[in-house]
């Protein structure tokens, strides 16, 4: 009936900004939330970058779910979020599809078989920084390094690889649950920490229901939800 | 062989029925007609820019166009045709100047830098071969646009209107090469006008068009001398055209009923006692009488009194309509010197003379009451 | 997927409405005139056609966004609103409409102008019963070259509007996430569903564009 | 007051040089001139379509446009002028149909609907209304035009050859009309022609233009009978313009050396004896004299050698030019039946009598040589 | 900053010449015809427009990848080089180069055609020589509108071509990637850049799109 700002302060959903790569894991963990509590959630996808400038030029949003922490940490420094959150860890895979022989060391990626390798963006996305950690760590970046091919983010990596125009992408544990291809688990002291984190927008209209949210996921019933999916809880800072 | 255009076509445009058929050979052809008779599209017709329902088009023996009931379909490409069309709206391309329209069709010949200044200069506009069209008068477009399609050396040429927009010296110096030019070149001349003297200066025969139909073809003498109809006489701009009764015939002429009026005719008309004709009344022949002078000998016979109905001036005439006894507008013309002491406001009476030697029947076949 | 379809529907006929007036009326302005610093205002209005629709999508947040002069003078905060999505798609889809009309207006034979104008009409009844009339194909054109951007635009939307269901969530978005979670069903769907919007709107206005009659004066042919 | 227009333009359009200056009242006033003369950039300057570089134009006291040297400048948007103006090309609307140009600027007057109504059935086109431009033939296309300046209901109305795709019956039943009007709503109607027998049917007065310049104006009949130099003898299409000079005075007329001919002539001009005169002859009165026949008293003077050079034929006369023995050529005038029996092949040689009464000295100011 | 550069412009320059060819032939194909479908091709050329670009590069993804035909059939493999970031530019460029000029070119007046034809020209001739530059000003506002939408092409060219500096990436890509690196100068920095290119394309474009004369063969005014 006002103004579009006023009208969406006293919306009682709550807006969730998340990574696209986080859509399947938070769907499920939503589904739980509502059957716990009266609270409506919605989420507002798209890539972290975006979303961080999004909440840095005053977007009122609740929660965001960055798939790389360094994002939160600079909207944190920067006063748009508090400290109430979580961090989570992730796992790198790398995944081929279901015609190729699976690997089972990254050394195996040397093999001639794979003309093609896809990784996320190596200096956006944690997973791509990731991927060149786990490549170098095992000696072979300079030999497949010619083959690597960027995508902007770890999704389109795999949707790289499942399309057949990859043979094999190295991409998030989380993405690969439900998809036709085998996989193989990159040792976690290959690399540094995959970093996810989700915390309370600081200018949140809803910031009762924003922290019941963020608690919420470090509920056993959302860490087992976030496990399944191959996300794992590294610190939860409750709000209490 | 000398060239030859047989056209014969029929179409139907909305209301308007086109259904033509004539012969060109080696000649100016002129098609004549009021506007509206159907004259452009007849040119389209052969161009190849209008295709007829049904009809034949040959140039030269070869067909250029066919469509009939169970023959075989012919319908030549326009840029295969070999015409040259001046457009009745010139259809410059306004993104050339002058001469590069007139180069359009040669630009690639050699020479054709030289061709297109012999055009120019042909068509008295040497100054202006830079001047793009919107930069041209209105004559001077027209003869850019007869210079092009001369340029492209056609076997047909086909002029719509192609000196309406030019004064008279200039178009008698262009209608006199251009008739020069089509005898050099052995070319089949259409030129459609509406104007008679254009008509008589250009024709060799002519075609008379009225609502898509040819209603006569001959000589422009002898069309003019023997009009077909009452219809083709008004369209060749013969006035005061009556329908009368024959009452009399003696060996100084005919005698008629004109509507209550009788009529002596010099014309020895081949009409019998009793019969309806058509004549028209020479304005030339009509005298006006002066009230208060004697009759002369020249001005005895069919005396009738008029009234003032109107009055023209041309350059070397004028004219003055005048309504007589029975209802009928008669013109009659003279000398811009003459009769000026009278008074011939519109409404002032008057008495004419309609001398007997200027009244001629129409040699028509039965026509039709108007 | 009719959530989407139909607040996809709005935006593109808000941003379609705003593109018709101010494209049109730029490119008007500009189809005859050659003002100081024209090649300048050409640049600005195409600038959102060379830059990534995202970054056009950056530039609208700062200019939106809690600092910009929107949020600061105006007082409106237009973030995360369907309006913000009209304006998105009105920047992106502006170069279209403008372009295409302008070639097209500045084509119009001048002759039928002035002799509109000898019959007393004022410069804005040349416009509209002249100008437009005989530019027609060219401005439909660029009407539906925009309109057709605006109903697929994304990438600056996605910025400004947020990517929100129910709220925010046009039919690109909706495919872009049915994509990215690999729906690819549902992609599908309203791939086609949105292919049927595009030419159930083109087959519409192209009765427009066919008009009455050529544009000529000339002999019938 | 009574309507009045006056104008002063000058106005360089490349190498052509406008610079007209003349004024019309309640009148029909004539802009005759060749193709090129400046009679459309005259109107353009007019209706506002071409602003003059210096000059100005005012119709009833109003000020229309006004550029000069220190003067305030004033230009009148083309709307505001109150003028009816048929373009040359038409220039219809061409997504508008015959009606709907027609009713371009009354449409929201009541009662449009039957005033184009009015205005089509006026210009004979009631079929015609719902055809677009290029479906109406180019004579409908420019009744259509001028319909459509009519009904506007101008002050000033300009007509740019409004009939010069019309057919002679036609034309004149508009030309009447045309006038009708005119009187009837008090216009000031300017009328460009390059035909001579319109611009006497229409004119009031007359301007007779060359290259942007106004030569001379007056009453038709008056300009004919005494152009102002030889260039507007020629434009109003005077034949056999020549130089000579006076040898001899009598009462009977003067007498001339022609580039070595001597002609008598019975115009009793005010020149005098070794001057150099401007003379034309009536091509009518050039006789062409049969070799076999005993010279009659019409022909017995002034006879001279010539050759045949060209023949052309028009509906009342077929006119003949022969180059005379002192190397000009003259023409001569009769009608189509005369002279038949005479072999008039180009080249064939001819004796021609030019009648006394037929030679006529133009009144000029000192004339320059041509 | 300059690699990017080099290469958005050899990308851009090879679609805007498939835009021309292609584009330019079907809107001279449809502009006077009306064959049986055209509805259902002219939805097809317009559909890279009303799709969010990255959904057209994932579909491109699959027609271009090693699964698709292009691979299997022509033994190409364009992924990931930049003759893929052409054909992104040349799908999503189309629609406007052909939307633009065949109304532009609808609009010519048939009697100039035909008149061409009366003077021998080939149809081929007839639209060399006559319809296309009576177009002019469509044409070059088609060219234009696709040759800045190519250079700017961001989406779909993400999908196909990569992100590789020193091989795929176009300017448009690192400017995006400034924008999410929040490297705030840089981004400015190219986007300068980017308006300059434009700027000077403009500039020289529009000397062609004055042209000789105005469209029309009228009395002068
Ligand atoms: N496309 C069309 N649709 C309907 N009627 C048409 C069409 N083209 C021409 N006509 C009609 O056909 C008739 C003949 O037109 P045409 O142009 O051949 O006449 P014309 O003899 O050249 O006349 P003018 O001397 O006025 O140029 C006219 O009545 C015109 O209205
Ligand atoms: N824009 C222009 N640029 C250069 N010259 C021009 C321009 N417009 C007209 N002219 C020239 O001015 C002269 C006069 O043109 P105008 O149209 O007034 O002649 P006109 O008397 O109407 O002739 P016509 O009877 O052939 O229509 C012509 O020689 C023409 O070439
Ligand atoms: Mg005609
Ligand atoms: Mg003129």
């Amino acid at each position: 009936a006002c103004s579009p700002a006023e009208e969406r302060a006293s919306d009682p959903l709550l807006l969730v900004s998340a990574a696209s790569s986080l859509s399947r894991v938070l769907q499920q963990i939503r589904v739980d939330f509502e059957t716990t509590t009266a609270d409506r959630v919605v989420f507002n996808f798209g890539s972290s970058g975006s979303l961080t400038q999004q909440i840095r030029h005053g977007a009122t949003v609740d929660v965001f779910a960055s798939a790389s922490q360094q994002y939160l940490d600079e909207l944190r420094h920067e006063g748009h979020l508090a400290d109430t959150g979580l961090t989570l860890h992730g796992r790198l895979v790398v995944w081929t599809p279901p015609d190729e022989e699976p690997v089972a060391t990254v050394d195996e990626l040397t093999a001639l078989r794979f003309r093609r390798i896809a990784l996320a963006h190596t200096k956006l996305a944690p997973y791509g920084r990731a991927a060149i950690e786990a490549l170098q760590s095992s000696h072979v970046l300079t030999q497949v390094e010619p083959r690597l091919v960027q995508a902007p983010d770890v999704l389109t990596a795999l949707r790289y690889a499942e399309s057949g125009s990859a043979d094999a992408a190295l991409t998030a544990l989380s993405l690969v649950g439900d998809t036709d291809g085998r996989w193989y688990t990159v040792p976690a002291d290959l690399h540094l920490k995959v970093q996810l984190g989700i915390a309370v927008a600081t200018g949140s209209p809803r910031a009762q229901q924003a922290r019941r949210f963020v608690d919420h996921l470090s509920t056993p019933a959302a860490v087992s939800i976030f496990e399944a999916n191959g996300l794992f809880l590294t610190t939860a800072q409750t709000a209490l | 062989m000398s060239a030859r255009l047989l056209v014969r076509a029929r179409r139907r445009l909305d209301s308007f029925q086109l259904d033509v058929d004539f012969e060109a050979g080696s000649e100016t052809f002129v098609l004549f007609g009021a506007s509206g008779a159907g004259k452009s599209s007849t040119l389209n017709a052969i161009a190849g820019l209008l295709h007829p329902d049904e009809g034949e088009i040959t140039l030269d023996g070869e067909m250029l166009f066919r469509r009939e009931l169970g023959g075989a379909r012919v319908n030549l490409a326009t840029r295969q045709r070999g015409v040259g069309y001046v457009f009745q709206n010139y259809a410059l391309f306004p993104h050339l100047n002058a001469a590069d329209n007139i180069g359009f069709a040669v630009r690639r010949q050699p020479r054709a830098a030289q061709q297109v200044e012999k055009m120019l200069e042909r068509m008295h506009l040497s100054h202006l071969g830079k001047h793009y069209p919107h930069e041209l008068s209105g004559g001077q477009q027209q003869r850019v646009a007869i210079a092009r399609a001369l340029a492209h050396r056609p076997r047909l040429l086909l002029l719509d209107e192609p000196f309406a927009a030019l004064d008279q010296p200039l178009k008698e110096r262009l209608q006199v090469e251009l008739l020069q030019l089509r005898r050099e070149l052995d070319l089949v001349v259409l030129y459609v006008t509406h104007n008679l003297d254009d008509a008589f200066a250009m024709g060799d025969r002519i075609a008379v068009l009225q609502e898509g139909r040819v209603l006569q073809r001959g000589r422009p003498e002898d069309v003019l001398a023997e009009p077909a109809d009452s219809d083709v006489a008004q369209i060749m701009g013969i006035r005061n055209i009556f329908h009368a009764r024959v009452t009399a015939r003696s060996p100084e002429g005919v005698q008629f009923d004109w509507d209550g009026i009788t009529l002596q005719a010099g014309d020895e008309a081949s009409v019998d006692t009793g019969e309806w004709a058509t004549l028209y009344i020479v304005p030339e022949e009509v005298k006006i009488i002066y009230p208060d002078v004697p009759l002369s000998d020249t001005v005895s016979h069919n005396v009738v009194d008029a009234e003032v109905n109107g009055y023209q001036r041309a350059a070397t005439h004028h004219s003055l309509r005048a309504k007589v006894s029975n209802g009928a507008i008669v013109e009659t013309r003279f000398a811009p010197s003459a009769y000026s002491e009278l008074d011939l406001k519109a409404g002032a009476p008057l008495r004419l003379a309609l001398r007997p030697a200027g009244i001629r029947v129409l040699r028509q076949r039965r026509g039709k009451r108007r | 997927m009719w959530a989407p379809l139909l607040l996809s529907l709005q935006v593109t006929v808000a941003a379609t409405l705003l593109i018709i007036c101010i494209g049109g009326g730029l490119a008007v302005w500009l189809a005859r005139r050659e003002p100081r610093g024209r090649a300048l205002i050409e640049t600005a209005i195409h600038l959102p056609l060379v830059l990534p629709p995202s970054v056009v999508g950056y530039y609208l947040l700062i200019v939106l966004g809690r600092r910009g002069p929107v949020s600061t003078w105006l007082e409106w905060d237009l973030l995360f609103s369907w309006p913000a999505a009209v304006i998105a798609a009105t920047v992106v889809g502006m170069p279209l409409m403008f372009q295409a009309s302008r070639a097209a207006i500045a084509s119009v034979n001048p002759d039928l102008e002035q002799v509109a104008r000898t019959l007393g009409a004022s410069e804005l009844g040349v416009l509209w019963r002249v100008t437009l009339p005989l530019a027609r194909r060219g401005v439909i054109a660029g009407v539906v070259l925009s309109a057709t951007r605006a109903l697929g635009e994304f990438g600056a939307t996605l910025m400004v509007a947020g990517n929100i269901p129910g709220r925010t969530q046009t039919l690109p978005l909706a495919i872009y996430d049915a994509v990215q979670s690999n729906d690819t069903d549902l992609a599908n769907a309203m791939v086609l569903l949105m292919t049927a919007v595009g030419f159930v709107s083109l087959w519409w206005v192209r009765r427009f564009d066919i008009g009455p009659r050529p544009q000529r004066s000339g002999t019938p042919v």
